[in-house]
């Protein structure tokens, strides 16, 4: 048992699922649900371990600064056992979803997606760090595509558009950054980065920015994230808003605390973020499509995010982090439902859910506690983070940020109770027979028990999100543990 | 509980004293409009001989419990009015309730009398009775805020709400309340002339125009039940007046003086002056009246 | 376990069981939800001597629930109520559908009025002010489409509201690292100065949101006008008294100890006073009875707000005795408005009238309300009003009380309006088949006919348990007996011999008039009136009930043009304009989004010392 | 010296023809050529004068006088993930021809706002 299993199983499965798609369909559907199911069991009971001391991996043989090296700490453990679980619940909903053949590249395409994923979370490495950036992203630029309709296909070209802009300054970040201290391990750098004159320390920092903030879909660089969001399969969309940006946005901070950890980033952060938040839940408000008016929600959640980052007290990067975690399980909520309803009323509109919560009960049901969950109504588990996030900003003195994130949240609660208020009290003759499969059904009941659970103990996350949250603040031992010292 | 002979006796006579007077005044009232119109007019007894007609008529109809009951809210709010008034000064008579009670249950209860009859206007069906009633209501806002604004002048200016006290501190004629705060008998005296439903403030029951308004279905010994409530209720008033702004009265003699010369007023000022609109008797309670007030009390806090 | 945390649990629960019980044995959802409440309303009466305190831990936080003389007050009137409002449900809910979901928002919400009434701490009073917010949203939108923008409407405003109480929280908890109210209270004075005005503000003004306060009150018409009866008569009587009990903790425990206290009580003693006359104004004009209910209920809660800012024993006593009453006679013209609903399917005063001799029990309570509403003695309201003008005019508020006097004078005319076009007027040939609501929908209503007489009669006894909270609140005493009120300047009213007098009078002339000629009174039909001589057709429409107060409305017209509505649905309107340009940033060309990445990144590039500064 | 400047000259053509261009393809190609610009450079930064391979093929010889050898690797990666980014585009650029049938990227904006 080791943190190498993460990347190796879904990478390995990645590559067997389209051999194994020769012998049988059944058995591709199935192999993603296995591995993910031993990679959720590995990362719970690696936990404990990754909490209390990190575990740094050595992967081919040379050590630390030279060799590539992994490092689960206390936030790995978190982020991968988020992203696993997400992954599988995903996974059982996808099982009857994904009924669109070529299923099996689907599947391969997922597998990637949780490798470059879990690879982003756990390297110890920039340049590696580079790599599964760009397994996620190509599997992303794919699996956005996958339906195969127009507009699909144009979406996936503006994420790629995006995303090659992206690793291309990430890129140039790593090479700037090698050119100066001749490294690549991310604890060497961040001893090593103060060697580096100021006006090109600035500038790696941009190239970082930006090249990360693409992905964290930071405003204004989050122009392809409506489309993509929009136009791939739910599930898909799940996973954006589960795991991929979960751990761009982990990567991005990572970097920042590492390497730039000053008052004026941390402010620009803030900055950034309140803007992120403030443009896209304006934007959801008038949206036509159900799953773009999520894809906005999504990004100005990320904002928020982004916000309590920023801050960068203890509090407050622990508030963030839980914000993550319920972000991921109530956003995964929301594609869900949103996917059986868009299927069952047959467009995209919203418009057009009149009255599907008298005909489809249960699915409407789920969409509408994920509603109630994002708004942060108690007793859901969105409350304690949002509530947590609002003191540790305040707590910081940021009283502007606190008000804005509350403007924020009313224009978000509007809109979601539109469409909620939409899908109960605007009576439509029902015409559709097909029934919302079990799999989708018990993948939804999973996230709404949890989340309900997490309503009422959030010490249960919360517990585990102070070890997290120091992992992340404190340079020193990560410089400590990650070069062996 | 011991037998308070004195208290017995005032409840006993108080509404007859009242009466008696109230139904006088009002048959003065329509010889003195005849005479001013340059009419010979009935004889003064014509009310209470019309009173006792409507008692004795034999048949009579009703259209349900409300109008049944509508005078007699209006007859218990008159006499309740009645007995929370010192009638006549220091007496151990005619003080009756006068210390249990003070200005602000006076305004309330005087207006429970109104709402009883509007309610029994209201079931009689009868779209004047409503119309009546609609307009009554709309000018009772008009005269009260004048009103209460004086009330609420005098009451600071003399730490009280009672009345009693009010005619404690008016021992001697200097010191009447109308000589005291000149500007909140002047807000208060316009707002009686409302109050007391002569013109230019008849449009509730304006008799040409929508049959007598709210009692235009009453008769027999409804109609005499209300006569008789307006006359102890005048008779009130006009004691409740005297109290505040003349100083009351030590005995009877003084008592008529006062509250006929009181009377006057609005009687007077009726025969002159033609009908207002709803509208514009509201407007009218709200200027000079509503003006009046406001001074009264400034000068009170000043 | 004790009481406390048995109602939390119970109605919880409940609300959670009723839900699952309407889906598999309906027949036992209406009777599990009486039992719940009835449950409630025992554990609460037991918590009043037992003193219960609970603490959660939850998160960082230790949520705390206590019962204080206050507490109990407001837990009390909200378990009566909810017994009497759910025991009405039955019948009155009993033709429509998701009934569900009406029971189990209709728990939830008094469940978050117990979870709020008894918090020590600002997390669980927010949170469960939360559920109660989003319960009480659910249940306004239950009825229909109709009900979706009024609903939406009212969550954005409680949602304002709860959010400025969430700022508040926050900052005080920045300010002292503790939510607990005992701590809270003793660090108060300890703030500065513009952070005690803040707080105030945000939590003044949060409260104020859920009592409907003038500017923050247009959500409430269309909300109590669209919710179903049972719950409208909850949400008015009790639900809106959150934002009471709020602000009375705020004023006394907070606002009172820093020295701007009186500039915060007259300002929102004339944001009440206005209240109440606005209000008024509007209910006179409304034609659906619902509405004119809803306005008047925001009148009353000014009333209410009034006597809590003077701040004088008398203004607080007559406020806190305003609150329980106003819930009583609230619920019962709800109730009666409700039953008149439930028969005739309209709350429309233009076309119901003459109810009375169909519905005899619903008019006597709404005669009860709309005497106690009026103020006029002998029933509760004369208490209230007249301990409230007492203390305006002993506390020097004269322009105050004239504008309280000149809002409670124009109650008249609604009210007289309410009563006339649904009870009185003529009995129209449409109405004809109409019965009186059924048992379990009278009985709530006549308990709570004679609690408004008892009271009038011997305000005392309510004035004990208010007495004790004021004593909670600060160090307020005042004067009274069980049936005797007392000014500051020791002026009194007797209400026993008040009522002696009215009773008397009222029967002996009663009496006289009724068997005088019993046997010649006739009993005529609304047909048979004097109409000048023209004998009415049949059908024709005798009815008085369109524009009912034209004249008055003429008088006051320029008082209501403005419209503080129309203002916000502008403002929100241009909002969503501004909003919907905003998103035209994501133009769906993918050249122009790389475009944006490499103007940022030029951005950044040029001002990077700026931004991130020289000790990076 | 020559090569960075080339490489940094190379990221700006790329540069405009993605942010100028209409056509996909020559988007796709000026993408193609940020990524080798940005190759360049990385070879550039690696580069020793007169280096050797990195490997100690002769006796005596220095690990100054040969080319570091990270860089190159690091290249080597990337170069195939640009193959793979590209191939990618370039199906994509297939499939909305195949819908819109235009390369022009101002008419494929169905998905805005």
């Amino acid at each position: 048992m080791s943190p190498v299993h993460f990347i190796a199983v879904p990478l390995f499965a990645a590559f067997l699922i389209p051999l194994i798609g020769k012998v049988s369909k059944e058995l591709v559907k199935i192999i993603p649900g296995i591995v993910l199911l031993y990679l959720s069991y590995l990362s719970i009971s690696l936990f404990p371990i990754g909490v209390n001391r990190p575990i740094v991996e050595i992967i081919a043989g040379f050590n630390p600064p030279f060799g590539i090296t992994l490092y689960y700490g206390p936030i790995a453990a978190f982020l991968t056992t988020l992203i696993t679980l997400v992954g599988f619940v995903i996974w059982l909903y996808s099982y009857k979803f994904i009924i669109r053949e070529p299923t099996e590249k689907y599947y391969m395409l997922f597998m990637m997606l949780i490798t470059g994923s879990t690879g982003i979370v756990l390297t110890g490495d920039i340049f590696n760090l580079f790599v599964f950036f760009e397994i996620t992203s190509i599997a992303a630029y794919s699996l956005t595509a996958f339906l195969r309709d127009r507009d699909g296909a144009e979406a996936a070209f503006k994420y790629l558009l995006i995303g090659s802009f992206a690793s291309t300054f990430f890129l140039l970040a790593i090479a700037i950054i090698y050119a100066n201290i001749h490294t690549l391990n991310l604890a060497d750098i961040a001893s090593k980065i103060k060697d580096i004159p100021l006006t090109t320390r600035l500038f790696i920092l941009i190239l970082i920015i930006i090249g990360l903030g693409i992905e964290s879909e930071m405003f204004p660089l989050n122009g392809w994230a409506p489309d993509a969001y929009s136009q791939a399969p739910s599930p898909v969309g799940a996973v954006f808003g589960g795991i991929v940006v979960k751990a761009a946005i982990y990567s991005l901070m990572r970097i920042i605390f590492l390497m730039f950890h000053t008052a004026d980033v941390l402010h620009f952060l803030v900055v950034m973020g309140v803007i992120t938040l403030l443009i896209a839940e304006m934007s959801a408000m008038k949206q036509q499509q159900i799953k773009r008016m999520l894809a906005f929600s999504s990004i100005g959640q990320m904002g928020l995010v982004i916000i309590a980052f920023g801050v960068g007290t203890e509090p407050s990067v622990r508030a963030a982090m839980f914000q993550m975690f319920n972000h991921a399980l109530i956003k995964s909520l929301l594609f869900f439902a949103a996917g059986y309803l868009v299927f069952h009323s047959g467009s995209k509109k919203i418009s057009a859910l009149d009255g599907l919560g008298h005909d489809k009960p249960i699915t409407s049901f789920f969409f509408a506690f994920g509603a109630l969950a994002i708004i942060g109504l108690p007793p859901f588990s969105g409350f304690w983070s949002k509530l947590y996030i609002l003191l540790s900003v305040a707590d910081a003195g940021l009283m502007v940020p606190v008000v804005l994130i509350l403007i924020s949240s009313i224009i978000e609660a509007v809109y979601y109770l539109r469409v909620v208020s939409r899908l109960y009290f605007y009576k439509e003759e029902a015409t559709d027979v097909r029934r919302t499969p079990v799999s989708g059904l018990v993948a939804m009941g999973i996230l709404t028990v949890v989340i309900l659970i997490v309503g009422f103990y959030p010490n249960l996350i919360l517990h585990w999100m102070t070890p997290a949250a120091n992992d992340l603040l404190d340079k020193a031992a990560y410089i400590k543990f990650g070069l062996f010292h | 509980m011991e037998i308070n002979w004195s208290t017995i006796l005032g409840i006993i006579f108080t509404p007859i004293i009242a009466f008696i007077v109230g139904v006088t005044y009002g048959g003065l009232t329509r010889v003195i409009t005849a005479r001013v119109q340059n009419r010979y007019g009935p004889p003064i007894f014509q009310n209470l001989l019309d009173i006792i007609k409507l008692y004795s008529k034999e048949s009579n109809i009703n259209h349900g419990v409300m109008q049944h009951l509508g005078p007699v809210f209006a007859i218990t709010a008159s006499v309740t009015t009645l007995f929370f008034v010192p009638v006549i000064k220091d007496s151990t008579v005619f003080t009756n309730f006068s210390f249990h009670g003070d200005l602000i249950f006076l305004l309330y209860i005087m207006v429970f009398g109104s709402l009883g009859m509007a309610l029994g206007a209201g079931q009689t069906g009868n779209p004047n009775s409503a119309i009546g009633v609609s307009r009554g209501l709309s000018q009772l806002v008009g005269y009260e805020v004048p009103f209460v604004m004086a009330l609420v002048a005098i009451m600071i200016q003399f730490q009280t709400t009672n009345l009693n006290d009010l005619l404690a501190v008016q021992d001697h004629f200097t010191k009447w309340i109308i000589f005291q705060s000149p500007f909140a008998f002047l807000a208060a005296i316009l707002a009686f002339l409302g109050m007391m439903g002569y013109a230019p403030f008849d449009v509730v029951i304006a008799p040409a125009e929508i049959a007598s308004g709210p009692p235009s279905e009453f008769g027999g010994k409804y109609l005499g039940l209300m006569l008789t409530s307006r006359s102890i209720f005048t008779f009130a008033k006009l004691v409740l007046f005297t109290d505040i702004f003349l100083g009351g009265a030590s005995d009877f003699i003084t008592l008529l003086i006062k509250t006929f010369i009181l009377y006057m007023i609005p009687v007077l000022t009726g025969i002159v002056f033609p009908r207002y609109r709803t509208e514009q008797s509201i407007r009218f309670f709200w200027s000079w009246p509503l003006f009046f007030g406001i001074i009264a009390i400034l000068v009170v806090v000043f | 376990m004790n009481s406390i945390e048995y109602i939390l649990f119970i109605t919880f629960i409940g609300a959670g069981l009723t839900f699952i019980v309407h889906h598999a044995l309906p027949k036992l959802r209406d009777t599990l939800a009486i039992l719940v409440s009835a449950l409630d309303l025992y554990f609460v009466i037991q918590a009043i001597s037992e003193k219960s305190k609970v603490v959660l831990s939850i998160a960082d936080f230790h949520l705390i629930w206590k019962t204080t003389p206050y507490n109990n007050l407001f837990a009390v009137l909200i378990a009566v109520l909810g017994f009497l409002t759910i025991l009405y449900a039955h019948d009155f809910m009993s033709s429509k559908d998701r009934l569900g979901y009406f029971y189990m928002n209709f728990l939830f919400a008094l469940g978050g009025m117990y979870g709020i009434v008894y918090s020590q701490d600002f997390i669980s009073l927010f949170f469960f002010w939360e559920i109660m917010t989003w319960a009480s949203f659910l249940l306004v939108i239950y009825c229909c489409k109709d009900a979706q923008p009024i609903g939406l409407k009212y969550f954005v405003f409680s949602a304002i509201g709860a959010y400025s109480l969430l700022i508040a929280i926050v900052m005080l908890y920045s300010l002292s690292g503790n939510l607990e109210l005992t701590n809270l209270i003793s660090n108060f004075s300890n703030f500065s100065v513009s952070n005690q005005l803040i707080v105030v503000t945000l939590l003044l003004l949060g409260f104020g949101v859920k009592s409907a306060i003038m500017p923050l009150h247009v959500w409430a018409p269309g909300a109590y006008f669209i919710s179903p009866s049972p719950f409208t008569a909850l949400f008015s009587g009790a639900l809106s008294k959150m934002g009471i009990f709020g602000i009375g903790l705020v004023l006394f425990k907070f606002a009172a100890q820093s020295g701007y206290f009186s500039y915060v009580q007259i300002i929102l003693a004339w944001i009440g006073g206005i209240t109440a006359l606005l209000a008024t104004f509007y209910a006179i004009f409304q034609t659906d009875a619902k509405k004119l209910l809803a306005y008047s209920s925001i009148g009353q809660l000014g009333y209410i707000i009034i006597g809590l800012a003077i701040g004088t024993p008398l203004s607080i006593a007559s406020a806190l005795f305003l609150t329980i009453l106003h819930a009583a006679f609230k619920a019962m013209l709800f109730m009666a408005t409700g039953a008149v609903y439930f028969r005739t399917g309209t709350t429309d005063m233009n076309s119901v009238s003459g109810l009375i001799r169909k519905m005899p029990f619903s008019f006597i309570t709404a005669l009860f309300g709309i005497i106690t509403v009026s103020g006029v003695p002998p029933l509760g309201g004369f208490a209230a009003k007249w301990m409230l003008y007492e203390s305006l005019i002993q506390s020097r508020h004269y322009f105050l009380v004239i504008v309280v006097f000149a809002a409670s004078t124009a109650a008249f005319l609604y009210l007289y309006r309410f009563i006339f076009s649904l009870f009185l007027g003529q009995e129209e040939k449409e109405w004809e088949d109409v019965k009186e609501a059924p048992l379990l929908m009278v009985i709530p209503m006549l308990i709570l006919s004679a609690f408004v007489l008892v009271v009038g009669v011997f305000p005392g006894l309510i004035l004990d348990p208010i007495s004790q909270s004021m004593n909670y609140l600060g160090n307020f005493n005042f004067n009274y007996e069980t049936s005797v009120l007392f000014n500051e300047w020791g002026n009194q009213v007797d209400m026993q011999t008040v009522v002696n007098t009215i009773g008397a009078v009222f029967l002996i002339v009663g009496l006289i008039i009724t068997f005088k000629g019993f046997k010649k009174t006739r009993y005529v039909s609304t047909k048979d009136i004097h109409t000048s001589g023209e004998i009415p057709q049949e059908n024709e429409n005798l009815t008085y009930a369109v524009d009912f107060y034209k004249p008055f409305e003429r008088a006051i017209a320029p008082i209501l043009k403005s419209s503080i509505d129309k203002i916000y649905t502008g403002i929100a309107n241009n909002l969503e304009q501004a909003f919907d340009y905003l998103r035209y940033v994501y133009t769906g060309n993918g050249q122009t989004y790389a475009m944006y990445v490499v103007f940022f990144l030029s951005l950044l590039i040029l001002f990077a010392e700026l931004i991130f500064g020289i000790n990076l | 010296m020559i090569y960075y400047i080339t490489s940094i000259l190379l990221v700006l053509i790329g540069m405009y023809a993605v942010l100028v261009k209409k056509n996909l393809i020559k988007i796709v190609i000026g993408l193609s050529i940020v990524d080798n610009g940005i190759h360049l450079l990385l070879i550039a930064i690696g580069y020793v004068k007169n280096g050797t391979a990195p490997i100690f093929s002769k006796a005596g010889l220095q690990p100054n006088q040969m080319v570091d050898p990270v860089p190159q690797a690091l290249v080597l990666t990337a170069i195939v993930i640009g193959l793979a980014v590209t191939a990618v585009a370039l199906s994509l650029i297939i499939r909305l021809y195949d819908h819109h049938k235009t390369l022009n990227i101002n008419k494929i904006r169905k998905l805005k706002w």
